[in-house]
């Protein structure tokens, strides 16, 4: 009986462990190939704190198996029963102290890598920024250094710390590239910033990750990163054949539709920062008053 | 209150306050007390909600344009004054003090009406200033957070006139003096929580 | 005129969409059935006698059970209409709209309207009876918690077909839920539903905080208390100081809807966020609210179905106590992409993380409780036994999303989705699950069947995890939440067929569990010694199902585990103490005035929704006219006779 | 019948407020009065303070809050009787209140925190 059972468990567990493995550990699996230094420290922090609470969890998944096993409610049981036994400060000390530990573990390299992460990548030689602004259900990428604005694409080059500076014309979103890094919320009336970068030129999936109404599942885009002479290839190109980003042109973009990828040659300078503090902006006037967006922009 | 047994403490009257010489009315002032922990929190929300927004005037009036010092300080004197009148009512509920007791809950309840007359002019005027619930994230916030103040005080008003009524009917007997009570109580934390109006939202208001 | 008829009339009736006429006939077709079978059978009399005026705290929380039950199918439906929507890519089964829809309703029945009432039937059911009470200290007002949380959820539900549904997530988070993005009625039932079903819940936390602490039997202290009883204290003392911040930000977002206020509008001031901020000050410490309550029910079923003391009694009680205080310091990790700043994100992942550690604690010592015990595998126990390892993996990725750099990968992934499914299913539903099956012969005086249960519990439970674990697997492959569809060529597919499957075996679970509660309710066995598991605690003391008045003489509780102790001592043959002269007992009177508050409430509502706000007025008239005359009532209980008594007991062989 | 307090039969009623007695101990309503004259005075002298601008629109600020938080516990203590009930010293109510208060403070002060974005906004 207890034989059969046991020899059940064992053939569903490989039938997991199988099923896991069966696809591929490829690169699928977007947030365990990170190609960008932030992708990888976070990369890290997720493995760290898989192992950390492996550490107990695997354990207390153990021992229930061999408690429940061992300790059954039939006549010949020849275990030990102790219906009286209840306390035990060994024990007891043990469960509080291990736990604490971990927790203090975690906790530590959790608040060192959070301080980290609002820092650029590495040295900041030469960033680019790039104004991101979530549409309903678009999105729009400026780059006021260049003079270019696409739509549901973006090219940058590889090697480069990027700042995506975050928006949103519309309800809130969530800017999410996983191969490069993790996502930053993107809120109407504020201006955040989120420093990436690609390490190899490739082309990376980014989506919506805030619901956003009806059109949402469409709000998926490419990140291209290409070596920064190809990168200055496209920026020309697009400078010359697009046709340039009109204010009747946002308006037609801020409506609520889904669309193709786009591109446009000048944009408008200060439209970005005429999002941020139109009429909703006034929980960030302070900040913006002390200039400090206007300082960004054209940096490049 | 299923053990409801009529049961008055072995202890006897002497030594207990006549609304808490039932287990039942001892049970409700409990739950009263805890009642006034979740309406502390309710409050607690929309004080933060206020210190989140009130810099956010958009293009309406700020503080200083539309609070009134004398407005606010003479709503904030009455509401002390009937704090402190309708604790005498409770005095006297203790030394069985019946129809001192009613005139002291009168007295509380006309300064209670006039406080909120005077909030009342004092939104009118707001809004025929064209400073309403509208017209801005910091004008929301305070008409709702005062709003809700006010709309506590005139609950407590009409509480208050319907237990003078039983007062009047049954006489002072464990179960008003433990509704007087509690309404009592209710009237004072209305007060605690003027105080915190009158400091963050209006002092502070005219004070930039 | 026709035509304005018929205008109205389109807006007015959700139209259109063939699953959605399905649900109006089926709903017509229900009530018609119930109507039909209470005339036919002569029972509205006893209806409303019986159950609908009834302030007795046991039918309460059968009522709690049943509509839980209810909701659990009804968020269930939602859930497999998703799965399938979700199983291929561009899948054509349902549309963008009616998926934002559906998992919304999913998410909000399922935590506001399943596992709320959920965990209020259990407390219902059992905490009087654990500490030796007669009922609840304030029973009028439980009733008016149920019957607010009941027409709440009707509220909500009609939505389905009159209107339309809320469509912006459980959360439910402005800008998107605010009248420039959401102009529909849809978003206004999910307000008004949340603000009726919160007054409701509020009311129960301070009424069994005070039962509680107040009546409990003579020599019950609060360190002899079941753990059950504990961990609903705690739970009350949560749901006291986090509903009014909900409150606060339903109103605001209501206010903002309906009398154009700015506070999460994106125009003149208003900051979305301290939606998003308030919402998440009570959405956190709400999953503690429901997951205590289960952690109650384990730590009875885990000694009972081992026959032996809880290990570690004090720190059981330690640990409730402090998860319950330090949910309130958590709430940011729900939107630490929202970039408060490095110091923000820390302190709050931090004591996030901290949780972890009661929570292991209570962990360890449910082993250590079965450990040298003698474990029997009767259905609560299974659950039990299943929820530990289901709860530990999801407790652990609770804590992997509460390192805030790896959060900003997992939020709003599917790996969220996996993790709140473990430790609400795994945590929750299998901990009522377990306490209904626990309790179920105190309730109803008769057995479910084993077999029945054991194959429901197997397909539920191998269900679960085909369903979910694949789900963590498709959050780190970039697999965003709320999407109806998605594009092949992402290796997404693979793991979403098997997640649907998954789905699939759980619906069959959750037929079994119907069909166990049909079949024995005709052939189930009876319960005749009102200690069908050799219990512990105080309410296997009585008969089952339980008299009216609980107790015919309150016990005298001289340990922890009371039932035990005097069971033993009887055992060991020492001397019985001389019972008490039966005395007479003080009942509260039955009122129907609770359910027509309700109805008042439901019509208020309703009357909001719509903005017909004479309707509304009127309703809220009668409110406050029903509160007054209830002020105006002086005699609202009634004695039972020491002879009336008797013949109760009699009838239960007991004298 | 039920226990009030935690398992102690006999309690004796300890009020710390003498006042409540019916007919016993009559001490005259001067607990109301000098709460009453205090709770003026607070108030005046914050008035008063804002006013006259005394000082720093932060530090005055500082000062006014702590006088409302006084006033808070007079009112607690001298018009709500908070110490009274049936349970021996530090009732139950009391711990709730204390906790509400650690949450009041928790919501506030959390609000403000987050709501004032730090370094990653613009
Ligand atoms: C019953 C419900 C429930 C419970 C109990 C929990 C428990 C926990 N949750 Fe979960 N959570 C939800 C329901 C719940 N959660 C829901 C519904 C959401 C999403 C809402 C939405 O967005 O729609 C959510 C989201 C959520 C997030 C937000 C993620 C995001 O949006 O990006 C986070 C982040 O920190 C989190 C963390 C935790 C942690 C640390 C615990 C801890 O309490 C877990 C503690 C338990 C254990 C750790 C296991 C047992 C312990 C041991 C075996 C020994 C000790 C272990 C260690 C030392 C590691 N949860
Ligand atoms: C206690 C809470 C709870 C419970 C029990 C469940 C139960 C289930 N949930 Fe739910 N879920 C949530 C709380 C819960 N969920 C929340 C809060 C959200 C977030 C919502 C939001 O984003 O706003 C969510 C979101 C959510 C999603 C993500 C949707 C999205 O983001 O796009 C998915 C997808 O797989 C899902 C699946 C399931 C499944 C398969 C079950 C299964 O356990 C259900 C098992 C089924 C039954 C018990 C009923 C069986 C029904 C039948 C037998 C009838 C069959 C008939 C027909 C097919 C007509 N849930
Ligand atoms: Cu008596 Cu104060
Ligand atoms: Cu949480």
């Amino acid at each position: 009986m207890m034989q059969k059972r046991t020899g059940t468990y064992t053939l569903i567990a490989a039938l997991c462990a199988t099923l896991f493995l069966l696809p591929g550990c490829g690169e699928q699996v977007l947030v365990f190939h990170p190609v960008g230094p932030v992708g990888q420290v976070e990369k890290q922090m997720i493995i760290l704190s898989i192992v950390m609470v492996s550490i107990v969890v695997i354990p207390v998944i153990a021992l229930l198996w061999v408690i429940v096993v061992r300790y059954r409610d039939t006549p010949d049981n020849p275990t030990p029963y102790r219906p009286e036994w209840s306390e035990s400060r060994t024990l007891e000390f043990l469960w509080w102290a291990v736990p604490i530990v971990i927790i203090g573990v975690l906790g530590f390299v959790t608040v060192q890598k959070t301080f980290a992460l609002v820092r650029p990548p590495g040295k900041v030689i030469n960033p680019l920024t790039i104004q991101v602004t979530s549409l309903d259900w678009k999105w729009l990428f400026q780059y006021p250094g260049q003079k270019i604005a696409t739509v549901n694409y973006c090219e940058i080059p590889a090697n480069r710390p990027i700042e995506f500076v975050l928006t949103s014309n519309a309800p809130m979103n969530s800017f999410w590239v996983p191969q490069l890094g993790g996502q930053e919320y993107t809120m109407p009336g504020m201006a955040m910033k989120l420093w990436l970068e690609a390490d190899q030129p490739g082309v990376y999936f980014g989506s919506g990750a805030n619901f956003s109404g009806e059109g949402f599942s469409h709000m998926h885009f490419h990140v291209i990163a290409r070596p920064q002479s190809d990168f200055d290839h496209w920026v020309q190109r697009i400078k010359s054949t697009a046709p340039p980003l009109t204010t009747q042109q946002y308006a037609v973009l801020a409506q609520r539709t889904i669309v193709q990828p786009m591109s446009f040659s000048t944009n408008q300078p200060g439209l970005f920062e005429k999002i941020v503090s139109q009429d909703g902006g006034m929980y960030m006037r302070r900040d913006l008053m002390k200039g400090k967006v206007n300082t960004h922009v054209g940096t490049d | 209150m299923a053990m409801a047994d009529s049961f008055v403490k072995s202890q006897g009257s002497q030594s207990v306050p006549l609304e808490y010489t039932h287990e039942e009315d001892a049970l409700r002032i409990f739950g009263f007390w805890i009642f006034l922990a979740t309406d502390l929190l309710l409050f607690a929300s929309l004080f933060a909600t206020y210190s989140v927004l009130y810099r956010h005037v958009g293009h309406g009036p700020g503080p200083l344009q539309i609070f009134d010092i004398t407005g606010f300080s003479a709503e904030t004197f009455i509401l002390l004054t009937s704090s402190f009148t309708c604790g005498l009512a409770t005095y006297s509920m203790h030394r069985g003090q019946k129809a001192a007791m009613m005139a002291w809950m009168i007295v509380t309840i006309l300064l209670g009406v006039s406080f909120i007359s005077l909030e009342l002019s004092e939104f009118a005027s707001d809004i025929a200033r064209g400073a309403t619930l509208q017209t801005s994230a910091f004008l929301s916030a305070f008409f709702t957070l005062v709003g809700t103040h006010g709309a506590h005080v005139s609950f407590g008003i009409v509480w208050m006139t319907l237990i003078l009524i039983q007062l009047a009917i049954h006489g002072l007997t464990p179960t008003t003096a433990r509704k007087a009570f509690i309404v009592s109580l209710y009237w004072h934390f209305l007060d605690v929580v003027w105080i915190f109006i009158f400091t963050i939202v209006y002092l502070l208001g005219v004070m930039s | 005129m026709l035509y304005n008829v018929e205008n109205f009339a389109s807006h007015f009736f959700v139209l259109g969409d063939p699953l959605i006429y399905g649900a109006d006939v089926s709903i017509v077709l229900v009530s018609l059935a119930i109507v039909f079978v209470l005339t036919y059978y002569k029972k509205w009399g006893w209806l409303w006698r019986e159950w609908l005026t009834t302030v007795d705290h046991k039918k309460i929380g059968i009522m709690y059970m049943i509509a839980a039950l209810l909701m659990l199918f009804r968020g269930g439906v939602d859930a497999i209409l998703m799965r399938t929507q979700l199983i291929m890519p561009n899948m054509p089964f349902l549309k963008a709209q009616h998926y934002n829809e559906i998992f919304t309703t999913h998410g909000t029945i399922m935590i506001l309207f399943m596992a709320m009432p959920f965990i209020f039937a259990m407390m219902n059911i059992a905490v009087p009876l654990q500490i030796g009470a007669r009922d609840v200290a304030f029973p009028y007002l439980n009733a008016i918690s149920f019957w607010l949380f009941f027409f709440a959820a009707m509220l909500l539900n009609l939505s389905f077909v009159i209107g339309g549904s809320p469509d912006a997530g459980w959360t439910s988070y402005a800008p998107l839920a605010g009248l420039t993005f959401d102009k529909g009625p849809g978003e206004n039932y999910y307000l008004l539903a949340l603000q009726i079903t919160g007054i409701g819940s509020m009311a129960t936390g301070i009424n069994f905080f005070v039962t509680i602490m107040k009546m409990r039997a003579p020599g019950m202290t609060l360190m002899r208390m079941p753990l059950f009883t504990w961990s609903i204290l705690a739970a009350c003392i949560i749901i006291i100081f986090a509903f009014p911040p909900l409150t606060a930000a339903l109103t605001l977002l209501l206010m903002d809807r309906l009398a154009g206020a700015h506070f999460f509008t994106i125009f003149d001031g208003g900051n979305p966020m301290m939606y998003v901020n308030m919402f998440w000050m009570w959405g956190h410490p709400e999953v503690y609210i429901v997951v205590l309550p289960a952690f109650g029910v384990f730590s009875e079923v885990v000694a009972t179905f081992s026959k032996k003391r809880t290990f570690g009694y004090a720190s059981m009680v330690a640990s409730l106590i402090a998860i319950a205080v330090i949910s309130f310091f958590t709430w940011v990790h729900h939107f630490f992409t929202m970039g408060a700043g490095p110091g923000v994100n820390s302190f709050f992942a931090v004591a996030t993380m901290i949780i972890a550690i009661p929570t292991g604690v209570k962990v360890f010592n449910w082993l250590f409780t079965m450990y040298q015990g003698r474990i029997r595998t009767k259905l609560p126990m299974l659950w039990a036994i299943a929820f530990i390892p289901n709860f530990a993996i999801g407790g652990a990725s609770g804590v992997m999303l509460a390192v805030a750099p790896a959060d900003y990968q997992f939020h709003n992934s599917y790996f969220l989705v996996a993790h709140f499914h473990q430790v609400l299913i795994g945590g929750v539903v299998f901990g009522m699950l377990a306490g209904m099956y626990y309790w179920w012969p105190k309730m109803f005086g008769f057995m479910l069947n084993e077999r029945l249960g054991r194959i429901a519990f197997w397909f539920f439970n191998i269900g679960f995890y085909v369903c979910f674990l694949p789900q963590y697997w498709l959050g780190w492959m970039g697999m965003t939440r709320r999407i109806y569809t998605y594009l092949p060529g992402m290796g997404w597919t693979f793991w979403n067929i098997i997640s649907t499957f998954g789905a699939y075996l759980m619906g069959v679970g959750f037929v079994f569990i119907v069909l166990q509660i049909l079949y024995s309710i005709r052939y189930g066995e009876r319960d005749l010694t009102g200690d069908p598991w050799d219990g512990r605690t105080l309410e296997w003391s009585l008969p089952s199902p339980v008299p009216h008045y609980n107790f015919a003489r309150i016990p005298e509780v001289t340990g922890r585990d009371a039932w035990w102790t005097m069971k033993e001592a009887k055992q060991k043959g020492e001397m019985q103490p001389e019972l008490e002269p039966l005395k007479p007992i003080h009942m509260p009177n039955d009122s129907g005035r609770p359910f027509i508050l309700s109805v008042l409430f439901f019509i208020f509502g309703f009357g909001m929704v719509f903005t017909w706000y004479p309707m509304a007025a009127v309703a809220f008239i009668g409110i406050l006219l029903s509160l007054i005359l209830r002020s105006f009532e002086y005699d609202t209980d009634h004695t039972l006779s020491v002879d009336e008594i008797r013949r109760t007991e009699a009838a239960y062989g007991r004298v | 019948m039920s226990t009030i307090d935690d398992g102690i039969q006999e309690h004796a009623h300890s009020y710390h407020h003498g006042g409540p007695s019916a007919g016993k101990e009559d001490h005259g309503p001067w607990k109301h009065i000098i709460g009453f004259v205090i709770s003026l005075l607070f108030t005046a002298l914050a008035l008063w303070m804002v006013v006259a601008h005394i000082a720093h629109a932060s530090m005055l600020f500082a000062v006014i809050l702590a006088l409302a938080i006084a006033q808070a516990f007079v009112q607690l203590f001298f018009f709500m009787h908070i110490s009274e009930s049936h349970a021996p010293q530090w009732p139950f109510h009391v711990w709730m209140l204390t906790l509400g208060l650690l949450f009041t403070i928790t919501v506030i002060v959390g609000s403000i925190w987050i709501m004032s974005f730090g370094t990653e906004s613009y």
